[in-house]
């Protein structure tokens, strides 16, 4: 088993953790909290893949991920504020 | 010429200063989550700040925030306030102290002639 | 492997196992704002580790302009994304943990009962 | 093997979402189901060559079928453009809600 | 020649009393019966060359020539004879009519009767089935009109008596086109004469039925017959046309003509004679119990058409005969008696036999006239009916088809006939000489005009003195006779043929009859009683609602505009396909290759997890995140699958899918609507198949060939055919640009329907949680705890849209392109609009619609710069020299994603822009709440 | 004509449709509009001159190799449909300028789109394409049906998102089974495909599966009454004309050249379009207002329509796509003369509508002269249609499919005159008392017949039934056209030679 593995299935874990939060809420902000742990688990498990697969081509995605993912946390906080600025 | 030798130096040692508290606050966090029980004490505490651009207020807060053990919860900007909330400020004082230094340093580098005297160090409830 | 590579691994193995334990605080802490700290210690520490372990394996110029620049703006939404949702639970009234000593926000604003200790 | 069981999964939890009640849920449940036909798609070109159509990195492993990426590219773009329309809708008249109360 | 003349004249004449009725008013009837007596004229003339054995008249002209179908043409004697009375008759009645009315425009009417006419003609002298069925359905049409021109009252019956009729006429469709398939020919000629008719019997017998069932109808034959006395809503004169003379006469014709076919069918003689003795029978029972002379007198058509049908049946030359004379003296006697109870109701102001009497002293030639018509057919020598009657007895007689009809004829036959007696006298003597019964606002009518009176005058002379010279008839009666049994007929019609059966039962009617009046008072008690139980026209109606309530019963399920179960039966129709295909299905070959590998197994259970929790949570919020869980690990799944283009595409779509439905939620409930368990469960009975299906579909059907021809031409000519290594980036800018731009054209459609559909609607209030720190709180003030995001806000957005701009740049060699850069920049707008303080100051002021548009149009320019080289799309290509040495490598593909980049950043703004208003409409429309079109929808509501 | 010019027909509307999103002012949307579709028209027509003789046209886009290309199309049948097509935007445009409706934001270019759709799906040669282009078409659609802005609109709009975006992601994973199975969406590389491989065959039938949805035959076609009564007359016109028409042609065409006709399926399809015949009009004769009424009667020619391609044979086929094209026009004419009086009289309500024949006798003409039309009746063009698809099922020997086709068509008059009795003739709502005398009737002015309709909402409906009259009595030219574009699915080898060679 390649090392790098392990890593995946810590960040896996820390995911499926993370939906659980989501499910369970109680709050909205929880499930925000939830929400953002997501994605950045989402943009660990691709930096991990640069290494995995051996692709450079992921340091792109990661870019994107991260610079839409600013977008992703200010739209969730939004909706739990209902639209409060 | 003074200043842009301790300016130099300070953005050179900021980063492992910042960095070390973040570890140290990672550890402590971490210790909690992973040991049962907490010696946590949360609150939501105000912070004045001595910083004066939406720069410099909006560094303080996010590194703040970045920080784990502290969040920054609101902003003022006249007089420029932070609300944080802090899992361990059992000590005030400490926890207040802790932040001034964090934007003593950053102030340091942003102003040419370092981060002024700091003349309310008293935080009221 | 090379040095560097192995150092990639190493990084990228600590820096999940930080996330893991950021994440595991989702569990863990008692209540929401609580929580947020599991997010600075993953999305923060953890992953910059992770991306550190993504340049050591891929050392190139360009990447240590394009990786520099998604940790620059990774860590920037842990702090904003983190203050905006913070907030925004704190706006729509989460309540905060039993044992938190005091509100000084709800202290500044003396109409709201919401937030007493 | 995988894929098709992704695909299978996806598909269930789309179509138990779009039989329910209110329009955003119907909304969630075409979005899983579009990303299981884009899977599909792919999996049309073949499962077993899987490296990235590129021809200026050299040989490595053989290339996947760019074709089927093409049309996954249009088929989320118009997805996509759909499923802002129906949110738009979601939020038009009197709420999400599809159905008369019972 | 004469043929085409005929119709062609009729259809002038009808276009021309279209133009001259508008101006002449009902005097329009003067120049119409000339022309049609002209027409007469010209067709009766033709006659004694047919009466000599002279040729059948023939034209043709092509109409659907590919099917053989065309305007066939063909005038033997049968179709002479019907042609002169739909003629001659209808010249009296548009005379008749140009008296009767009241002043005043009457152009529908003239119109129709002419159109009428003309349908008519052309139905007697169709020689093509297919013609034959299109007059037959056009005086169809034409009596439904004629009918209701008679107000609101005759609604009902116009479209009762149209509905009874089409059925019969599709009927006769079947029949057409079983025999037209079956002969491959449409000529009638041609297919009486075909082996077809006495070698298949079944065959004939099926075409039997369906023929009977189309005479019936249109001839008011039992169980039919209900809708002739229906049909009297009508003006007298479309009665006596269409009612008595004419379109009723269509079934009689159609029965005449296929006679030759069916001469030896059993089915099809029993049916005529057994249905059209018991027609005449009830026909005439109901007319004796009439108290309306236009409802009488229409039983009294009812009964007769029975005769005519009965002895049709027969089908021996000798009926044939029998059938013309009688159709001939039917025809007079009939509109004679009809356009006489228009002149009565027109003196009098009724019709109603309880109200008249005595109107012999003030109305003698009205008297007169009705009264020989009314003997003629009561069957009274020497008048013509007498003659015609006694041939339809002796007919009768010689029924060859079962033994016991004879008989049964016979008797059915004379009561009927005695029956006929009894109505006629009846008719005629309780309007003209029984005691006066008159209103005092009816009281001393006057007699009608002579022009009034002249129609009705000729027919009834006509009657008497055909009758008187009868066997002048025979020339024509025989020809005619002898073209419908396609055998030598030959008629001797006469008064006196010597004592004979036939003329034992005409005596014996004509006592029954005089017994029957004797006991008329009886009559009119029995006239009282409610009989039959059943009306027709009930029974109709009752068919009618039973229809419609079987309607609303099948449209019922569909009756809803919730999604669900018009989403439900889709699902559940490809779960039967699947579980079909699994059954019958083809096998299936190896997999090509391996068909998965361990790290797959990562996003599957992510997505596994995503899809379980997104499919049990109550939270919208939730939900959304869960899903967007499901579209990243889909997006490492295009990763594993070589795809960063998609994968990139993927991710961005699915953040500005959040983004765009977080401005959607804050505006709805925080949780989904409850669902009963059963609902639960059921959906998860249709939900799991369907998985399995996908899955087993998705297994099975791919993976299983070698890579594509297309595929790998691809790979090896990418580069040199269009200068691009990111084969996936060439076939959407190069090779398949007509994907990309339909694709484009959609998603900027997208963006403009948005804007129309909250233009017109609005949007929903906002809802979900609202913020419970009050306004004091330092959390609350949107300037200051905005400025951390805007600062770094302001660093951003450079960022993206440089990176943006670089990755439309490069598309053509590595991951990127318009639509991964359009979204990227999208983004950047959006993280503008998140991060402004307010709503008002996030507002883009940037022209959005005109940014879509110019993206799409960029687009269709280059595309259309393609025809240069010879194809729209087709990319130009140009190498640049650069001013430090070397060349840039343009192509117009570059130039086709910067379109395609304008639209998606135009439609991002959009949506940003107009789903993240704070509340209500559009912008022209921010003053009101809701629009006005959604206020006053309950008054257009329309359906349930 | 070139056959490089084909796409035009796509480019065209769509430069009209960016141009007029540009411009708003409806001195510039209305010509683009009208303009626009005439143009189309007469493309249209010098297509069908092209083509009358067997001719088909191909044309690989961007040139590229044939197989690698997007090839667009035209035989017959193509051009017969984008004439129709055109003709029907452009009267519907004419109806929509005279309602206001089209001065409505973004009309224009929603309708232009959504027509350079229809034409770009009836043309293509891939099938991945067409998948795009009905999207194109849909997407306008989406945007029309709720534009009215009413309530009900609203909830309808979302049915018909609904069904259509699940019925296109069928379509797509049937396209995805295809190229899977197949390893081309080509329709010149499939032809027979589908015959000849089992799994093929499999892939293509999610494909028609998607398609027989998009049409509505039954059980699938509740959606389609729902939508149909929810939009502006001129919209359900525009709709009725062409959406389930193209995923009409598409079955046809998709079944001709993948199946190759196949005949052992046919049964299949010989009993869901009889029960959709017999159920749309069932359905039809239970409505009380004249758009749901017409709706219902969608769904049942849809199935005589659809009986063509599953009778496939020459003369099957020829009726088939006589029916279709008959029935383009003849349902538009419905829909724009029952909408006038609905734009007029502010409903479609039996109920409410009365008497409206005394008043408006040009309209009452137009909407009798369709609905006799639709029921089958001589001398208009729906004559001709039912007559040769009755004798196409006779010849056939399916003697109960002609049995339904012939009785449905009594209930359609049946359902036509529950219209024509109730809104154009009747009593009107303040009834005089007895209207006595010899061919009497009412004369005076009514409440409903005090609103006149103007010519310019008339006019729309009456030329097209003026269309189906002319159609009916000139049928050989459609007869041959149709027969000629039979001629091309029975034996497909024309098209399929003329999409493969570039
Ligand atoms: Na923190
Ligand atoms: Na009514």
């Amino acid at each position: 088993m390649n090392p790098v593995d392990l890593a995946l299935l810590l960040l896996g874990v820390s995911m499926v953790v993370a939906v659980h939060r989501i499910l369970i809420g109680p709050s909205k902000a929880d499930r925000g909290v939830g929400s953002d742990m997501v994605f950045f688990g989402f943009v660990g498990i691709v930096a991990v893949l640069g290494l995995r697969l051996d692709s450079a081509l992921v340091v792109d995605i990661v870019l994107v991920c991260t610079l839409v993912g600013f977008l992703a946390a200010l739209s969730l906080a939004r909706l739990v504020s209902g639209g409060k600025r | 010429m003074t200043d842009l030798l301790r300016r130099t130096a300070l953005i050179v040692w900021f980063p492992f200063f910042y960095g070390f508290r973040v570890v140290v606050s990672s550890l402590r966090v971490a210790w909690d989550i992973l040991t049962p029980g907490s010696a946590a004490a949360p609150a939501f505490v105000e912070v004045p700040l001595n910083a004066r651009t939406d720069l410099e207020v909006t560094a303080i807060a996010n590194m703040i925030s970045l920080t784990p053990g502290t969040f920054t919860m609101a902003t003022r900007l006249d007089p420029p306030t932070l609300w944080i909330h802090g899992l361990y400020t059992a000590h005030e004082q400490d926890f207040l102290h802790e932040i001034h230094q964090m934007e003593d340093y950053l102030l340091g580098i942003t102003r040419p002639h370092g981060a002024p005297a700091r003349t309310d160090t008293e935080v009221p409830r | 492997m090379t040095p560097n590579e192995v150092l990639a691994v190493v990084c990228a193995i600590t820096g999940a196992f930080i996330f893991a334990v950021g994440a595991f605080g989702l569990l863990r802490l008692p209540d929401f704002y609580g929580r947020l700290q599991g997010i600075s210690i993953s999305a923060g520490l953890g992953t910059a580790l992770l991306l550190l372990g993504l340049l050591l394996w891929f050392p190139t110029p360009e990447n240590v302009l394009k990786i520099g620049l998604a940790l620059l703006v990774q860590l920037a939404t842990v702090a904003v994304g983190g203050n905006a949702l913070a907030r925004a639970g704190y706006l729509v009234g989460t309540p905060a943990a039993p044992n938190t000593r005091h509100d000084a926000l709800a202290a500044a604003d003396p109409n709201d009962p919401m937030h007493e200790d | 093997m995988t894929l098709a069981i992704t695909i299978g999964v996806l598909t269930a939890g789309a179509v138990y979402l779009i039989l329910q009640r209110g329009m955003v849920r119907i909304v969630l449940g075409f979005v899983l189901l579009s990303h299981a036909v884009n899977l599909l798609l792919m999996s049309a070109g073949g499962v077993f060559h899987r490296g990235e159509p590129l021809l200026d990195r050299g040989v490595g492993e053989p290339l996947a079928d760019p074709l089927p990426q093409a049309f996954v590219l249009t088929a989320i773009v118009i997805a996509f453009s759909i499923t802002i329309y129906m949110l738009t809708l979601a939020a038009t008249g009197k709420g999400d809600d599809t159905e008369d109360d019972s | 020649m004469l043929l085409l003349l005929l119709l062609a004249l009729l259809t002038v004449i009808t276009v021309f009393s279209f133009v001259i009725a508008r101006f002449a008013g009902r005097a329009t009837g003067w120049p119409l019966a000339a022309m049609l007596a002209l027409l007469t004229l010209l067709v009766l003339v033709r006659g004694p060359d047919l009466w000599n054995g002279g040729p059948a008249l023939e034209a043709s002209v092509p109409w659907m020539p590919s099917l053989g179908v065309g305007l066939n043409l063909r005038m033997d004697g049968l179709a002479w004879l019907f042609c002169v009375l739909v003629l001659g008759v209808g010249a009296l009645v548009m005379a008749y009519s140009a008296r009767y009315f009241p002043p005043g425009r009457r152009t529908g009417f003239y119109t129709l009767m002419s159109a009428f006419a003309l349908a008519m003609t052309g139905l007697v002298l169709a020689d093509d089935l297919v013609l034959l069925f299109v007059f037959w359905e056009l005086t169809t049409i034409c009596s439904f009109y004629l009918i209701g021109l008679s107000g609101p009252a005759a609604a009902r019956p116009a479209v009762r008596t149209f509905l009874l009729t089409a059925l019969g006429g599709l009927a006769l469709l079947a029949a057409v086109v079983l025999l037209w398939v079956r002969t491959g020919t449409t000529r009638i000629s041609v297919i009486l004469d075909d082996p077809t008719w006495t070698q298949d019997t079944g065959f004939a017998t099926l075409v039997a039925a369906l023929v009977v069932v189309a005479v019936f109808t249109k001839s008011a034959q039992f169980p039919f017959h209900y809708w002739l006395p229906d049909a009297m809503a009508a003006s007298t004169p479309v009665s006596a046309y269409l009612h008595a003379a004419a379109m009723v006469k269509a079934g009689v014709y159609l029965a005449m003509r296929f006679s030759p076919a069916f001469a030896d069918n059993a089915f099809w003689g029993t049916t005529l004679i057994v249905f059209g003795l018991t027609t005449a029978l009830i026909g005439a029972l109901f007319a004796l119990r009439r108290h309306d002379l236009k409802e009488l007198t229409a039983y009294s058509t009812v009964s007769q058409l029975g005769f005519l049908i009965a002895v049709i049946g027969v089908g021996t030359p000798q009926a044939l005969i029998a059938a013309a004379a009688h159709t001939l003296a039917h025809a007079l006697f009939k509109v004679t008696l009809f356009m006489a109870v228009g002149v009565i109701d027109n003196r009098t102001g009724t019709r109603d036999l309880r109200r008249l009497g005595g109107l012999a002293r003030t109305m003698p030639v009205t008297a007169a006239v009705t009264a020989l018509a009314a003997l003629s057919m009561a069957g009274v020598p020497p008048l013509l009916g007498f003659v015609s009657k006694e041939n339809v007895f002796e007919a009768l007689l010689h029924t060859t088809h079962q033994p016991w009809i004879g008989p049964f004829a016979a008797i059915a036959a004379v009561l009927a006939a005695a029956l006929t007696v009894a109505y006629s006298f009846r008719f005629v003597y309780g309007t003209f000489w029984g005691a006066q019964r008159r209103d005092p606002a009816t009281e001393r009518p006057r007699e009608a005009g002579a022009l009034l009176l002249f129609a009705p005058v000729v027919t009834a002379s006509a009657g008497l003195i055909l009758g008187l010279s009868v066997p002048l008839l025979d020339p024509m009666i025989e020809r005619a006779a002898a073209d419908a049994t396609h055998a030598d007929a030959e008629a001797h019609l006469a008064l006196w043929h010597g004592l004979n059966p036939a003329l034992g039962m005409s005596a014996l009617a004509l006592i029954l009859g005089a017994l029957l009046i004797r006991v008329s008072s009886a009559g009119e008690r029995l006239a009282e009683r409610r009989f039959p139980p059943v009306r027709g026209t009930a029974v109709f109606e009752r068919i009618h609602s039973v229809v419609i309530a079987l309607g609303v019963r099948v449209g019922d399920p569909t009756r809803t505009d919730a999604p669900t179960r018009h989403l439900a039966v889709p699902f559940v129709l490809i779960i039967v396909f699947a579980s079909v295909m699994a059954v019958v299905g083809p096998g299936h070959g190896p997999p090509a290759g391996p068909t998965s590998r361990a790290l797959d197994w990562l996003p599957l259970v992510l997505i596994t997890a995503a899809v379980l929790t997104a499919v049990v949570t109550r939270s919208r919020m939730a939900a959304l995140a869960l899903i967007g869980l499901s579209g990243f690990a889909t997006a490492v799944w295009f990763v594993f699958l070589g795809a960063i283009d998609v994968a990139l595409t993927q991710l961005l779509v699915e953040i500005l899918t959040v983004v765009v439905a977080v401005l959607v939620l804050r505006r709805l409930p925080t949780e989904f609507h409850r669902a009963r368990p059963s609902r639960a469960v059921a959906t998860a009975a249709i939900a799991i198949p369907a998985g399995v299906a996908a899955g087993a579909g998705a297994y099975f059907l791919t993976g299983r060939r070698e890579p594509s021809a297309v595929s790998e031409h691809l790979l090896e000519n990418a580069v040199q055919d269009t200068g691009g290594t990111n084969v996936v980036n060439t076939v959407l800018v190069d090779y398949r640009a007509l994907d990309t731009l339909g694709e484009l054209t959609v998603l900027g459609v997208a963006g403009l329907i948005i804007i129309a559909v909250l233009h017109s609607a609005g949007l929903t209030a906002m809802g979900g949680t609202r913020p419970s720190a009050s306004h004091t709180n330092p959390i609350w003030d949107a300037d200051d705890n905005t400025v951390i995001m805007r600062t770094v806000a302001r660093v951003l957005i450079p960022l993206l849209m440089v990176w943006s701009v670089y990755l439309l740049m490069r598309g053509h060699n590595a991951p990127g392109g318009g639509f991964i850069a359009g979204l990227v920049g999208g983004s950047a707008f959006a993280l503008a609009y998140l991060s402004a303080s307010s709503a008002s100051v996030a507002r883009i002021r940037l022209a959005y619609p005109a940014i879509i548009a110019a993206g799409i149009l960029v687009a269709l320019v280059c595309g259309l710069l393609g025809f240069a080289d010879g194809s729209f799309l087709r990319p130009l290509h140009a190498d640049i020299a650069l001013p430090w040495g070397g060349h840039y490598h343009f192509t117009t593909a570059l130039v086709f994603d910067v379109g395609v980049y304008l639209t998606v950043v135009g439609v991002m703004l959009t949506a940003l822009n107009q789903l993240g208003l704070p509340k209500g409409p559009g912008p022209e429309a921010d003053e009101q709440d809701v629009p006005e079109s959604i206020r006053h929808e309950s008054a257009t509501g329309g359906t349930r | 004509m070139t056959s490089a010019l084909l796409p035009l027909l796509v480019a065209a509307p769509l430069v009209s449709a960016a141009l007029s999103t540009l411009f708003t002012s409806r001195a510039v949307t209305r010509p683009l509009l009208t303009g626009t579709a005439a143009l189309a028209l007469l493309g249209g027509l010098v297509l069908l001159r092209t083509t009358a003789d067997g001719r088909v046209l191909a044309h690989q886009v961007g040139l590229w190799p044939a197989g690698v290309s997007i090839p667009f199309v035209a035989d017959t049948f193509s051009a017969l449909m984008v004439t129709t097509t055109a003709l029907l935007v452009l009267v519907c445009s004419f109806f929509a300028i005279a309602t206001g409706e089209a001065d409505r934001r973004y009309f224009a270019p929603l309708v232009l789109v959504l027509s350079a759709g229809v034409y770009g799906a009836l043309l293509t040669g891939d099938l991945f394409n067409l998948f795009v282009f009905v999207e194109v078409m849909l997407l306008p659609s989406y945007g029309l049906m709720a534009i009215a802005g009413t309530l009900r609109g609203l909830r309808a709009g979302r049915t018909y998102v609904a069904v259509n975006l699940l019925t296109s992601t069928i379509f797509l994973a049937g396209v995805a089974l295809v190229y899977g199975t197949a390893g081309t969406v080509h329709l010149g590389e499939l032809a027979g495909a589908a015959s000849e491989s089992p799994t093929i065959a499999v892939a293509m039938g999610v494909v028609l599966l998607a398609m027989a949805i998009k049409s509505a035959v039954v059980p699938v076609h509740g959606w389609l009454v729902r939508a149909y009564t929810a939009p502006s007359p001129a919209v359900t016109a525009l709709f009725s004309g062409l959406h389930t028409k193209v995923a009409i042609y598409a079955i046809y065409r998709l079944y001709a050249v993948t199946f190759e006709g196949q005949a052992s399926l046919l049964w299949v399809g010989l009993v869901i379009f009889t029960a959709t015949m017999a159920i749309g009009v069932l359905g039809a004769v239970g409505e009380t207002t004249t758009r749901s009424i017409l709706a219902f009667h969608m769904v049942s020619q849809i199935g005589y329509i659809l009986l063509g391609v599953a009778l496939f044979t020459e003369l099957g086929l020829m009726a088939g796509i006589f029916y279709l094209v008959h029935h383009m026009v003849v349902k538009a004419s419905l829909f724009l003369s029952t909408g006038a009086v609905e734009h007029v009289h502010g409903t479609g309500d039996l109920e409410r509508l009365r008497g409206l024949a005394r008043g408006e006798p040009l309209l009452a003409l137009a909407f009798l002269g369709a609905a006799l039309s639709l029921a089958g009746l001589p001398p208009f063009s729906g004559f001709v249609a039912k007559l040769t698809l009755v004798a196409a099922a006779f010849e056939a020997g399916h003697w109960t499919v002609a049995a339904v086709a012939i009785a449905v068509s009594l209930i359609t008059l049946m359902s036509m005159l529950k219209i024509w009795g109730s809104v154009f003739w009747g009593r009107p709502p303040s009834p005089e008392p007895g209207v006595g005398g010899p061919g009497g009737g009412t004369a005076t002015a009514t409440a409903p017949a005090a609103v006149r309709i103007r010519p310019a909402l008339v006019l729309p409906a009456v030329a097209l039934t003026g269309v189906t009259l002319c159609v009916g009595l000139g049928a050989q030219v459609l007869l041959d056209l149709s027969a000629q574009a039979a001629a091309h699915l029975l034996d497909t080898s024309a098209y399929v030679e003329a999409v493969t060679n570039r």
